[in-house]
């Protein structure tokens, strides 16, 4: 065609070596620094503080497991995506011109920057929603029920309805509780539960997929048929399983997806890794004697960083969609106001009391449809084998 | 290069004897198709992209003609625009093109379906990748006779059998059934331009037929097609960046640059006489010309922001400032049946400042192909099997 | 089953019932007792079937009868039920030994069977002429029910699995059974046992034809008796309940059709009050389906459209259907508690085994709220292990807490103060302090699965807050919570002191569960208002069930000795009034609420009341002709 | 490409196996349910706990040693023995032949329709590029992945069954297969697993075609006169049905396992998932691993069809190598 300007640089043919210099030995000594004071938190935690106080007194806040991996999800999104992205600017500005052409999938970047900002800091501020049974199944503002449906109306009835009001502009459930505050926590139920499990699904399926294309042989082989057999597992049934067997708290569903979801992603991974073992850059620095997790951290990992990228980001609204899954069967954590969970309690009064259901569902689908437009948006810009074309 | 073939010699002369005998012979005759004022647009997010910015030629029946130029010159898209293969939206075309007295811009798609394949054959660049890696060969082959005639499964299959035999495959009957990565790269272009041949059509645009072939391979398509020529009396429009093959085989050339015709002439004309410094600068990339090998210096101008004036100013050592400006120059006559766009030969300037002594070149390649602007040969192994469905 | 079963109003379905027997004599979802509910207005219509005025001339064979049901039978093999649903299809082909009517009066309503005594040890059971097994078995006499106890309810190695062995023994043995002609036999209890007819025992028993049971019997052939085409199909019913085994498509549904031989067509004598005519023509539907519809919404939308008869409604939706012409909403009491359980064994909060920081916590549950906003005025408050329709239960000896003045959080405080003198407990200002200066937390254990349990905890949890505890909600599986939380096992040296099961391994300091707990909410327990002896299993230091390691202060074991064998009627119910008002002072629990049944029936549906068991006369129910 | 065969085949029988062995692990491991009710049932009616748990253990069969039961239920899993459901009181083949006409009711149509329209909605993207049908196209895909099954299965119901009373609320088992009240009762449940099928099955076609659509080939089929249709069927979509197929074993079937669940759960269908569902709450060990089988065997056999189909759809693979 008639367009054959020079491949734009991309972000896996990057050497992160090269780029700036001090830079990486900072990044990585700031990321190294990072771990350790996560690691000495994590056991003052553990071994000083008791089980039922808060770790932090000040804020009274009681850091849990689940906090604890989702700090660490968010210090490695951080040292590995925001920090590479400030510092390369060029490299930015290319992605961001290539993204910015899907307009869906700006759009839903902001609404998924928005949810995880309110979810995560938003929380920090916000009261968790309070049980208040006389305040149950106020219709949300501007709506109205039977006065019958709620114990007792917070707004005007009129006409034998009762008038929603600002003061739940949501509504409230079954229990009294504001919709709006379960949905802001529920925010961050499914980006802890979407972010930390395709973590843990990266790292083992970047590990895997690299050393068996790396490795080859054996390795290969034992590494490919135990996927083939996670695979073949029928997952959902695992889960229940999983559930049954070990409970459904948030942090055991968040390791189960974790850990049985990477085997497709490993797989990928593989086949991208073994085309690329095969290159040049690979054989010099093999014929050169670099040790293997040297080579594998060095050159394969940042080259099959874009099939792991897009693929985690499609991960990510599958997980979502399988804790709301679960809840609704009755298996999802008891004690967290995930959307599925109050999805799944509002749905016997789907026809007196509409909203407990539709919002959080609402919520959920456009958080599941934002992450899929970025994934989307993302494979167009990063999959390699996008390439080409006119 | 080297090792080429003792046959290049013979069959270039043969070529060009031909061309002298075609070329007494045009002028009593209508051109087989004539291209005017042909553009081709694509609208791209960056802008559009002006491929092809008003190119006219013609080509008379049972002659071949070359489009020569660089990659990205919009040859290819001007073979492609003839029959409308370009694809739309995001192609534009614009244009006038008259295929034996028919206005084929006028024709509808259905009609178009007809000249497609049955008078106009089409042979693209890699042989790789233009069969159908699903189908057989021989079913190939066949669906093009039967797309063009009433012939009944078995007389197209027959049919096939003999194409595939004329174009030099091996025991046709017995490979009519094999599939495409059964064959060499050599032979699946055979098979081709069997498939181009189905219809008997009257004019074949071959789009680079041999760069993606091994030198020798090449060779010996190029003989099919002059062989086949002859026999079936068609026209030929060669697209090609390879000044030797040009040379071997062409009767007229046409020399494309940025969507532009720069020159177009007689072959002899065009390789005694190169009027164009852009075509000069190809000729000098020929090796044994003793010029640089190493390419025009520059590159390609942006194709959608093209500079004023005449395309090739950029890269031209003789550019003057009237290059610089308005459009590109009209074509010059610098002599019979040559023509050339450059503003040294609107009668004001001294054409001889880019010429030279004109009779200090040598007249002819004096070897084979393999030389000439760097053109994207990249033979891609066949690398649809991946390892990801190993289990 | 334990999972994710909001339908079940407030606990796991096989916990509602104390076991089999207890379970099939309430035909369709019903149960329990008499609780004049504000909302009765709406079923008003209904009366007059109940007071024996009703004549045949409302009542004509017609319709078919659709019970919307949550979980589907597991079996057809009375001998292994285990569970509601299997015995309420069991129930629709064999009557049962005999029925027990609603209280107060709860007398024997024979059926297969009459129950007599003289001495309140020996039973004689005499069976009805006119009883006629299906197939080649003949008529039911007593041989056959006395080799299917003594061969199969008192096989020694229980090779049928019957679940409910333990009824048929005393001390330890087997209870003797005689057979004393063609169809009455005797049962020979080792001791006097007044109640011994309520008890879920002889109550309700089915039973298979003599010459079945010999097949398998012999070579103690369980996966032969399990397959037996006859017991799969219940074809050995002949004409001994009212509906003859048409049809179960697993997890869809369970149809049978009128059985127009039935025995009670032509029974006679039936006292009055119980409607002998409309016995006669009975039943009065041309099927009766059981349909598995494990949605709730569904089963609903079911209900409002008319494609089902019955389903039971949780709560939170009795208004919608209050509104609804063509739905009647019928509320019956039930005997179960819901209480919040205290932990006093070892790895429970010491304090907790002082009855007074027992006492002055259940001044801090506003118990009416529970009732009036959380289950929406349908339950009622409890004091005591024994609703208040109860003959047992007197006003006078219990005591009430955490309603009206009894509910305080102020009073709470300063009974709370004062009663954790004397441990490491003490307030600091506002919270409750334990010995490392940190706000004391309970830790609450719940089953997940309804959301009343989980809005009740929660609800806990605040009025706990209010006195100063901090409450940690721990959520779990069902079968974790019995086996993590609720079973327990001997850890000190040597034999235990006792060993009364799984439950009650041992002494509350040696024997403990494998988590440590605090409090417990959403079991909920069956205060046996009928044989109210029953309730012994909960409040003796050695009880079976007493896992909570309560040690009452008072003499219960002996209460209960002398309750139990009393054959005088007054002084029973004396000294269970003394029990249940000892309960109520000791506050073992916090005996939160009792709860009730809520079913929609369409609205030509004539028969159902608003008592407790009111399904036991489902046979005579009809549809309204139009 | 025999022995290649061959080992496909070892393997997929080796896969069950483990997969098999760690089902009936976690099974074991799993504390059971139903004994720990019966025991606290005996002790609340004062009976005797012990004596509960081990008639339930004889009637269940677990009182045999766990090598037993093991080795019982692996030699019985290949001869179709697969024992008693003791939950639904018949054999397991049989429950399993009673539960699957139902799921096949609903999960035939909705494999039709969406792969059929799936793909042609695909291929119609693919080539109309940018148009404002491909958008649509992408829209309809991307709201079938996002929908939460169960939710828009519920509010469907709300709408169409009982608001508008269009379809009926309750499934009915017993209407004929091919009658127009079960059309009417299985349009939701078919129309919901449709819209989460439809989508990967589209995005996928689309994808794949796209592939196809500049490819030279496709060009030379133009060029030599092929009209539209035939090269999109022909030309396009044949070469694209070889990594479809894989989507088609791999994912849908995947998807509509997992769906299935929750669609029957909604909808009241007594099919296999509700089949599954219910045996792992129940703990009904023999049905379980009947249960899990089934979607293993479905995924091995899949996946060996799918490598075996490559064979054939695609000529270029050759196995000699392997």
């Amino acid at each position: 065609m008639a367009t054959e300007s020079g491949d734009p640089e991309r972000f896996e043919d990057v050497d992160w070596d090269e780029l700036g210099g001090l830079a990486v030995p900072r990044r990585t000594l700031a990321f190294v620094a990072s771990l350790v004071a996560y690691a000495l938190l994590l056991g003052y935690d553990y071994l000083l503080v008791a089980e039922d106080q808060p770790t932090i007194p000040v804020a009274g806040w009681n850091v849990t497991a689940v906090d604890w991996l989702f700090l660490l999800t968010l210090l490695a999104i951080v040292f590995y995506g925001v920090v590479p992205l400030v510092v390369n600017r060029r490299l930015t500005v290319h992605y961001w011109h290539q993204f910015r052409k899907n307009r869906a999938a700006v759009v839903s970047l902001v609404y998924l920057l928005v949810i995880f900002v309110v979810g995560t800091v938003g929380t920090a501020f916000i009261e968790p929603p309070q049980l208040d049974t006389l305040a149950a199944y106020q219709p949300p503002v501007y709506s109205s029920v039977p006065a019958d449906v709620p114990v007792s109306c917070a707004g005007e009835v009129v006409d034998g309805r009762c008038q929603g009001t600002w003061a739940h502009p949501f509504g409230t459930t079954g229990q009294g509780k504001d919709i709006l505050k379960m949905v802001v926590f529920g925010m961050e139920v499914s980006m802890q539960v979407g972010l930390i499990a395709t973590f843990i699904t990266i790292v083992l399926a970047t590990a895997v997929g690299t050393t068996a294309a790396y490795l080859g042989g054996y390795v290969d082989e034992v590494l490919m048929r135990y996927v083939d057999i996670q695979l073949t597992f029928p997952t959902f049934f695992l889960y229940l399983l999983l559930v049954y067997l070990f409970g459904g708290s948030l942090f055991l569903l968040i390791l189960i997806f974790g850990l049985t979801g990477w085997g497709a992603i490993a797989r990928l991974v593989r086949s991208e890794a073994l085309q690329r073992s095969e290159e040049e850059f690979v054989r010099a620095a093999k014929g050169a004697g670099a040790s293997t997790p040297y080579v594998i951290w060095r050159h394969l990992v940042p080259n099959v960083s874009n099939t792991v990228i897009t693929a985690a980001t499609l991960l990510i609204p599958s997980l979502i969609l399988a804790e709301a899954a679960l809840s609704f069967l009755g298996l999802g954590d008891p004690t967290v106001p995930s959307w599925g969970r109050v999805i799944a309690d509002g749905r016997g009064d789907l026809s007196s009391a509409w909203w407990i259901s539709t919002i959080p569902g609402f919520f959920l689908f456009f958080t599941i449809l934002a992450f899929n437009f970025l994934g989307d948006a993302l494979r167009d810009a990063l999959d390699p084998r996008q390439e080409g074309g006119e | 290069m080297s090792g080429n073939d003792s046959a290049t010699p013979d069959a270039a002369r043969d070529a060009t004897s031909d061309a002298t005998l075609d070329a007494t012979d045009r002028e009593g005759r209508n051109p087989l198709l004539s291209v005017r004022d042909l553009r081709v647009r694509f609208r791209t997010e960056e802008g559009v992209v002006r491929a092809v910015d008003g190119v006219s030629f013609d080509v008379y029946p049972g002659e071949t003609v070359c489009l020569v130029g660089e990659s990205g010159s919009g040859k290819t898209v001007t073979g492609e625009a003839i029959t409308r293969l370009v694809k739309s939206p995001p192609g534009e075309i614009e244009g006038e093109v008259v295929f034996d007295g028919q206005n084929l811009s006028d024709l509808s798609e259905k009609q178009l379906r007809k000249i497609r394949g049955g008078r106009i054959g089409h042979i693209f660049q890699n042989p790789q990748n233009a069969l159908n890696p699903v189908y057989t060969v021989g079913w190939q082959v066949a669906e093009a006779v039967r797309l063009h005639t009433d012939a009944s499964r078995k007389e197209a299959r027959e049919r096939a059998i003999d194409l595939l035999d004329q174009v030099g495959i091996p025991e046709a009957a017995a490979r009519y059934g094999d599939y495409p990565h059964e064959f060499s790269g050599g032979q699946k272009q055979r098979v081709v331009v069997a498939q181009a041949l189905a219809a008997n059509p009257d004019l074949l645009i071959a789009d680079e037929p041999t760069t993606a072939l091994d030198v020798t391979i090449q060779a010996q398509i190029l003989r099919l097609l002059a062989d086949l020529r002859e026999e079936f009396g068609m026209a030929v429009l060669l697209v090609t960046h390879d000044l030797s093959v040009v040379a071997e085989v062409a009767d007229r050339v046409v020399v494309v640059y940025a969507g532009k015709v720069m020159e177009s002439g007689d072959v002899y004309n065009i390789f005694e006489d190169p009027a164009h410094p852009y075509t000069r600068a190809l000729l000098d990339c020929l090796p044994g010309r003793g010029g640089e090998t190493r390419g025009i210096p520059g590159r390609l101008p942006d194709p959608t922001n093209p500079p004023d004036g005449c395309r090739f100013h950029p890269r031209c050592p003789h550019a003057l400032p009237e290059c610089r400006e308005g459009a590109q120059p009209p074509l010059y006559e610098v002599a019979d049946d040559h023509e050339v766009s450059c503003v040294y030969y609107d009668g004001s300037h001294d054409p001889t400042a880019i010429t030279g002594e004109a009779s200090s070149r040598p007249s002819f390649p004096d070897g084979g192909g393999g030389g000439g602007v760097s053109d994207r040969a990249n033979v891609r192994p066949d690398d649809s099997r991946e390892d990801e469905d190993d289990e | 089953m334990a999972l994710g079963n909001e339908e079940q109003s407030d606990a796991p379905s096989a916990l509602l019932f104390p076991n089999r027997r207890g379970l099939l004599k309430v035909l369709g979802v019903g149960a329990a007792g008499a609780a004049g509910l504000g909302t009765a207005g709406s079923v008003g219509g209904q009366e007059t079937t109940t007071t024996g005025q009703g004549n045949q001339g409302d009542r004509s064979v017609q319709g078919d009868y659709v019970v919307g049901d949550s979980t589907d039978a597991e079996t057809l093999n009375f001998v292994q039920i285990a569970d509601v649903p299997s015995a309420n299809r069991v129930g629709l082909t064999l009557d049962g030994a005999y029925a027990l009517t609603p209280p107060p009066n709860s007398e024997v309503f024979p059926l297969w069977c009459d129950i007599s005594t003289e001495d309140s040890r020996t039973y004689t059971v005499e069976i009805r002429e006119g009883l006629q097994w299906g197939g080649d078995y003949g008529r039911m006499t007593a041989d056959d029910w006395v080799y299917m106890i003594t061969e199969v309810f008192q096989a020694e190695d229980n090779w049928a699995g019957f679940a409910n062995q333990s009824d048929w023994q005393r001390n330890g043995e087997f209870v003797p059974v005689e057979q004393t002609g063609e169809l009455t036999f005797e049962i020979r209890l080792p001791e006097v046992d007044p109640a011994f007819p309520l008890k879920p025992i002889m109550w309700g028993e089915f039973c298979m034809p003599r010459g079945l049971l010999e097949k398998y019997v012999p070579d103690k052939d369980l996966e032969g008796l399990q397959q037996d085409e006859e017991v799969q199909t219940l074809a050995y019913s002949g004409n001994l309940g009212p509906y003859s085994f048409e049809r179960w498509n697993r997890e869809a549904e369970f149809v049978a059709s009128r059985n127009d031989d039935y025995y009670m067509q032509n029974v006679e004598n039936i006292p009055e009050e119980y409607n002998q005519s409309a016995w006669q023509g009975a039943p009065y539907f041309e099927s009766w389906t059981y349909q598995v519809i494990p949605e709730e919404s569904t089963r609903l939308s079911a209900l409002q459209t008319g494609e089902i008869t019955q389903t039971s409604i949780p709560e939170n939706k009795v208004s919608q259907f209050e509104d609804d012409q063509d739905v009647n909403v019928n509320v019956a009491p039930q005997p179960f508690n819901s209480l919040l359980i205290y932990n006093q064994r070892a790895n429970g909060w010491e304090p907790f085994r002082k009855t007074a920081v027992r006492k002055a916590l259940s001044y801090a549950v506003d118990k009416r709220a529970v009732v009036e906003n959380i289950l929406r005025g349908f339950g009622s408050v409890a004091h005591t292990f024994q609703p208040e329709f109860s003959r047992w239960y007197d006003d006078s000896q219990v005591v009430e807490t955490g309603v009206g003045d009894a509910y305080s959080s102020e009073e709470a405080r300063s009974r709370l103060g004062e009663a954790l003198g004397g441990t490491q407990y003490t307030y600091d200002g506002d919270t409750v302090v334990g010995p490392n200066g940190n706000q004391l937390t309970l830790k609450l254990v719940w089953p997940v699965g309804t959301e009343t349990t989980r809005t009740t905890v929660e609800f806990i949890k605040q009025e706990y807050a209010k006195i100063g505890i901090n409450v940690e909600l721990e959520g779990v599986q069902f079968n974790t919570l019995l086996s993590k939380y609720a079973q327990n096992s001997y850890r000190g040296d040597g034999e235990p002191e006792y060993n009364a099961g799984p439950f009650n391994a041992g002494p509350r300091d040696e024997a403990f569960s494998e988590e440590s707990w605090d409090m417990q909410y959403g079991i909920i327990f069956n205060t046996y208002p009928r044989t109210p002896s029953s309730t012994r299993s909960f409040w003796t230091r050695t009880s079976s069930t007493n896992y909570y390691g309560y040690v009452p202060e008072a003499d219960m074991a002996s209460l209960y000795d002398r309750a139990s064998s009393a054959t005088d009627e007054a002084q029973r119910q004396q000294l269970y009034a003394r029990v249940f008002g000892i309960l109520s002072e000791e506050q073992p629990c916090n005996f939160m609420n009792m709860g009730v049944d809520i079913d929609g029936f369409q609205d030509e549906v004539q028969g159902p009341q608003e008592v407790f068991d009111f399904g036991w006369n489902a046979n005579t129910w009809y549809f309204q002709q139009e | 490409m025999y022995w290649y065969v061959a080992r496909r085949l070892a393997w997929a029988f080796v896969a069950t196996f483990i997969i098999l062995t760690i089902t009936f692990l976690l099974l074991e491991v799993t504390p059971d349910a139903q004994a720990a009710q019966l025991q606290f049932q005996a002790a609340q009616g004062g009976g005797s706990a012990e004596a509960a748990r081990e008639a339930y253990e004889t009637r269940r069969g677990l009182d045999a040693p766990l090598w037993e039961r093991y080795s019982n239920y692996m030699i019985n899993v290949f001869t179709l023995e697969w024992g008693w459901s003791d939950t639904r009181s018949q054999p397991v083949v049989e429950a399993i032949l009673d539960a699957y006409p139902y799921s096949l009711m609903y999960g035939i149509p909705a494999v039709l329709i969406s792969t059929v329209v799936g793909i042609a909605i695909g291929l119609y993207s693919a080539t109309h590029q940018y148009t404002l049908a491909d958008y649509a196209g992408t829209f309809v895909a991307f709201f079938g992945i996002s929908i939460p099954n169960f939710w828009f299965g519920i509010i469907l119901l709300l709408v169409f069954a009982v608001e508008l009373g269009w379809v009926p609320v309750l499934f009915d088992p017993n209407v004929p297969v091919f009658s127009v009240a079960n059309a009417k009762q299985l349009v939701l449940p078919v129309f919901v697993l449709t819209t989460a099928a439809i989508a990967s099955e589209m995005r996928y076609a689309r994808a794949e075609a796209l592939e196809y659509v500049n490819a030279e080939f496709v060009k030379t089929a133009k060029a030599k006169g092929a009209d539209g249709r035939r090269i999109l069927t022909r030309h396009i979509l044949r070469p694209a049905l070889v990594p479809l197929s894989t989507i088609l074993v791999g994912d849908l079937l995947g998807l509509i396992l997992t769906t299935s669940y929750l669609v029957e759960v909604v909808f009241g269908i007594p099919g296999l998932g509700r089949l599954s569902l219910d045996a792992i709450l129940n703990q009904d060990t023999a049905l379980v691993l009947g249960t899990t089988f089934i979607p293993v065997l479905i995924a091995v056999i899949g996946n060996l069809l799918q490598d075996l189909a490559y064979t054939i759809l695609d000529p270029r693979i050759d196995y000699g190598d392997r």
